[in-house]
């Protein structure tokens, strides 16, 4: 029982997964007919003329906010394969996650105290 | 923008036009299958949609017949449920929802004022939304008692079991237009 | 100079309907942020270009009769334009052309959530231009149909509030509880939501037997159904987070904007047309008025689910005053005799013929009756020239106000708080387009 | 019952308050000239002693045949002293035009578009004057007694109706 064979039944969840998703799609866009005109591919608001468009110039705030998002998700995403060998790494392990979490309050401190963070800024 | 009024929805023939056994075979499968899940557009107005609160709740409940969830954006919905009165100043946003509906698709005109234009027979109302968008079942009575609209319900069930459904049903598609 | 009714079809159908006026100076919607004091270049925020949305009138959020046109910043909504009059289904033009008793269908289908009320309310003007008086029993069943109306009309704004804000149970219970007191007044009016029930000089149709006691039980059902919703709502955490401190109206601004019913009295006016000038038999009975500090639309929904519980005790006191008596005023020149006199003497069949063509000689003259409704106080303006029709049929609808004050109430707020905001008015398409 | 209004409205503009008169039921009316109504309305919110705070209901007559012809209505009410009051404007048809109140309660402002609208009564210095319900497209006003009932002007093309009794024909023949 090789290690890569207890994982085959994970495997048949996948390929069966797989298929139930691509029968149903699949099935949806083969029987369904299609009459594209210019009205119905025009955006949909509320049965009204569409006004303004969809690109505009938005707050930058949200741009911030997803930046921030990521650098800490990415740093939430490394402590879990540590937190589980925790125990063998002991303190030269915690030492240097420590140094690691550091770093990145650093910067969450540069950020708060810069505003980033409020939303109402005027 | 398609200024006369030539939109046909998508499938309007009977099935004994089906030709070959296959075809009667599909037709009669599909259409199994689209009668029983008639995902409604509620274009709700006036005092109908008091009683179509009352038709979408747990006592006459109209989830029995597949049609339990309420799709706000036509692009979800294959049933346009045309509740209350439509007055000349909706009759254009009407147009256009019908017209952004993916097919396959029907109409429902819920109560006399969709029908017909009911009593309000004077310089505001539009006199029955026929005369936009084509309808396949009228359901008469202001408001009409829910027992009626299931009753409406069950007829447009009838009739999508009796249309001719094709498997690959594809009309050209003429230029998209980009606005 | 009529223009006729030809319609023009070869008008440009790009124009949006109703909503930029035509030759008309236009109200041009503030597209770009205000331009800010010069700060520290480093801080100054970005200018950022407004974003138009359209809450079209086919929304959930907006009954489908309300056309929003909202500038947002981000989430908040800078700018607001109201666009009306996809349900004005002309009301008034239609009651100038048909007799003074065929107006009430017409008031049946203005606040279509409580029928009954329009009806009084209508019955009311026309009994005050005749100088009408009616008899006790009828004043009495148009008190206790109100009240039933009232509880259906604000069972609808909880049922309704709840959905929107995803109480989904609250809902169903809601209209569950609507539909048991449905079933009574299909007994009494013969139709579960247009009752058409009252008649100028007293009501329709006495009460069936027995018909009093399977009420009271229906209102005891309701009240229960209400209790579960009050548990399920009031102190729900989202509930009271998304409708405490938002859409708040003060005191003077609701005044101002003409605010009135429990809207009003959530901004703390203890106004009240029941209290303040009694009609029928309002002062027979005993009730208080709930009356709310904030004026958020947290208090509007107390204010609705308060008055649920007096309008039970109004009914019950009701039933317990009311003895039998006639229903209609015996004035053949306003009530149609009954049918053995019509078929029997000639008198009767003069006055059911006269009745019927003509309609009721309404003497001529105007008056103003004005009733508490369940949104408000709602006025019948009605002019008559002698003749069976009415000469002009004017409403003051008590939302009509409200829904104009809306941009005033959601400035600034954010995009979310409209929902509730814009439910806790209770706009009903039917009284506010007419 | 207030008949107390009435007399210091007509003391303090005897030449712009005129006919007071009561109506049916016990209303108290009066006519106002149409120039100077902007001034009565303030002076009615304003008095301590009427305290006019509640917005009113305005809404407009169409007595055609009568010189003047429109008439607008103001049916205001005072919640802290409990009393109404009437005020009729007699409006010519010639210049359909009177000062808006909308300075005065900020909650008539629909009701006077809802006039112009329906019967093409305009109010000057009023922040939004456009049509209110009708579409922009609309010609003419509906409520007045001489557009027809049922002169509808569709704004989409609408398609032939075969009607059983009158058989095929314009949309809206009738």
């Amino acid at each position: 029982m090789t290690p890569l064979q207890s994982y085959f039944p994970l495997a048949i969840v996948f390929a069966l997964a797989g298929i139930l998703a691509a029968t149903l799609v699949g099935l949806a866009t083969l029987l369904g007919p299609r009459r594209p005109t210019a009205v119905k591919a025009s955006p949909f608001e509320c049965g009204s003329e569409p006004i303004g468009s969809a690109h505009d110039r938005f707050g930058v705030k949200f741009y911030v906010i997803a930046l921030l998002f990521i650098v800490f998700d990415i740093e939430a995403v490394f402590i879990y394969p540590w937190a589980v060998l925790l125990h063998e790494l002991s303190w030269f392990g915690y030492a240097t996650m420590a140094v690691f979490a550091f770093t990145l309050a650093v910067g969450l401190a540069y950020v708060w105290k810069k505003g980033a963070l409020d939303w109402q800024r005027e | 923008m398609a200024t006369e009024i030539d939109i046909v929805p998508g499938i309007t023939t009977r099935r004994e036009e089906a030709q070959g056994f296959f075809e009667k075979l599909v037709s009669k499968g599909l259409g199994w299958a689209r009668k029983n899940s008639l995902w409604q557009y509620p274009f709700v107005t006036a005092c109908c949609g008091m009683e179509y609160m009352s038709v979408a709740s747990a006592r006459y409940d109209i989830a029995r017949f597949g049609a339990e969830v309420p799709r706000f954006s036509p692009r979800q919905a294959d049933l346009l449920l045309v509740v209350g009165t439509i007055n000349c100043k909706q009759a254009p946003i009407l147009r256009r929802i019908y017209e952004q509906m993916s097919e396959p698709k029907w109409v429902i005109a819920y109560g006399v004022c969709a029908s017909s234009g009911g009593f309000y027979d004077n310089y505001a109302t539009m006199q029955g939304i026929d005369r936009v968008v084509p309808v396949d079942v009228y359901i008469p009575g202001c408001p009409p008692r829910p027992e009626q609209v299931l009753d409406g319900l069950m007829l447009l069930q009838a009739k999508v079991q009796g249309q001719r459904h094709k498997l690959i049903d594809r009309i050209g598609a003429p230029e998209l237009a980009q606005k | 100079m009529a223009t006729d009714g030809k319609g023009r079809a070869g008008h440009d159908a790009r124009a949006t309907p109703g909503s930029y006026g035509v030759g008309q100076p236009r109200h041009v919607m503030q597209t770009t942020a205000p331009v800010h004091a010069p700060i520290d270049p480093l801080d100054a925020p970005l200018d950022t270009k407004r974003m138009v949305v359209n809450l079209g009138p086919s929304h959930p959020a907006m009954h489908g009769v309300t056309r929003a046109v909202v500038a947002l910043e981000g989430e908040t909504i800078r700018d607001m334009k109201l666009d009306i009059g996809f349900l004005h289904r002309g009301f008034e033009k239609s009651c100038e052309n048909v007799t003074w008793t065929q107006c009430f269908p017409y008031t049946d289908r203005l606040n279509y959530v409580s029928s009954i009320m329009n009806n009084v309310g209508f019955a009311l003007a026309v009994e005050k231009l005749c100088k009408l008086d009616v008899p006790d029993r009828a004043k009495w069943l148009r008190v206790i149909t109100s009240e039933i109306h009232r509880i259906c009309d604000h069972l609808t704004l909880v049922g309704a509030m709840g959905l929107e804000l995803g109480a989904m149970t609250v809902f169903l219970y809601a209209i569950e509880a609507r539909d048991h007191i449905w079933d009574r007044l299909t007994e009494l009016c013969g139709a579960r939501l247009t009752s058409n029930y009252v008649r100028i000089g007293g009501v329709s149709r006495d009460t069936p037997e027995g018909w009093i006691e399977k009420t009271q039980a229906t209102l005891a059902r309701a009240a229960e159904l209400r209790e579960t919703i009050d548990q399920l709502l009031t102190r729900n955490r989202i509930f009271q987070d998304r409708t405490r401190g938002t859409g708040v109206v003060s005191r003077a601004d609701a005044l101002d904007l003409g605010f009135t019913g429990p809207c009003l009295r959530a901004s703390g006016e203890p106004y009240d047309v029941r209290k303040a000038a009694p009609y029928l038999t309002y002062d027979r009975v005993e009730f208080d008025v709930p009356v709310g500090p904030h004026g958020d639309n947290f208090d509007r929904y107390l204010m609705r689910m308060e008055e649920m519980r007096q309008s039970d005790k109004i009914i019950a006191q009701c039933f317990k005053m009311m003895e039998p008596g006639d229903i209609a005023v015996k004035d053949f020149r306003y009530v149609l005799p009954p049918k053995p006199q019509v078929y029997g003497t000639i008198e009767g069949v003069m006055a059911h013929f006269k009745l019927i063509m003509e309609g009721i000689k309404v003497p001529a003259g105007e008056a103003y009756s004005y009733t508490e409704a369940a949104n408000g106080e709602l006025g019948f303006y009605a002019v008559s020239d002698g003749g069976g029709r009415a000469y002009k049929l004017g409403l003051r609808a008590p939302g009509w106000p409200m829904l104009a004050a809306l941009p005033f109430m959601t400035k600034d707020a954010l995009l979310a708080d409209l929902v509730p905001t814009f439910d806790s008015i209770n706009m009903i398409g039917g009284e506010v387009e007419q | 019952m207030a008949k107390a209004v009435i007399d210091a409205l007509v003391a303090r503009f005897p030449d712009a308050v005129y006919e007071p008169y009561e109506g049916v039921g016990g209303d108290d009316c009066a006519f106002v000239v149409k120039q100077r109504i902007a001034d009565v309305c303030r002076m009615l919110k304003d008095d301590p002693r009427l305290q006019f705070n509640l917005a009113p209901y305005i809404t407009a007559v169409d007595y055609l045949g009568q010189e003047p012809r429109f008439e607008v209505i103001y049916n205001c009410y005072s919640t802290t002293l409990n009393h109404r009051v009437r005020l009729r404007v007699k409006v010519p048809e010639g210049d359909a035009v009177l000062p808006s109140v909308v300075s005065v309660w900020r909650g008539a402002d629909w009701f006077e578009r809802y006039c112009f609208d329906m019967y093409g009564i305009r109010f000057t210095d009023h922040p939004d004057m456009r049509r209110l319900l009708m579409y922009d497209e609309f010609e003419g006003h509906p409520l007045r007694k001489d557009y027809p009932l049922k002169g509808r002007q569709p704004l989409v093309a609408e398609r032939e109706i075969h009607d059983i009794y009158r058989g095929p024909g314009p949309a809206d023949r009738d």
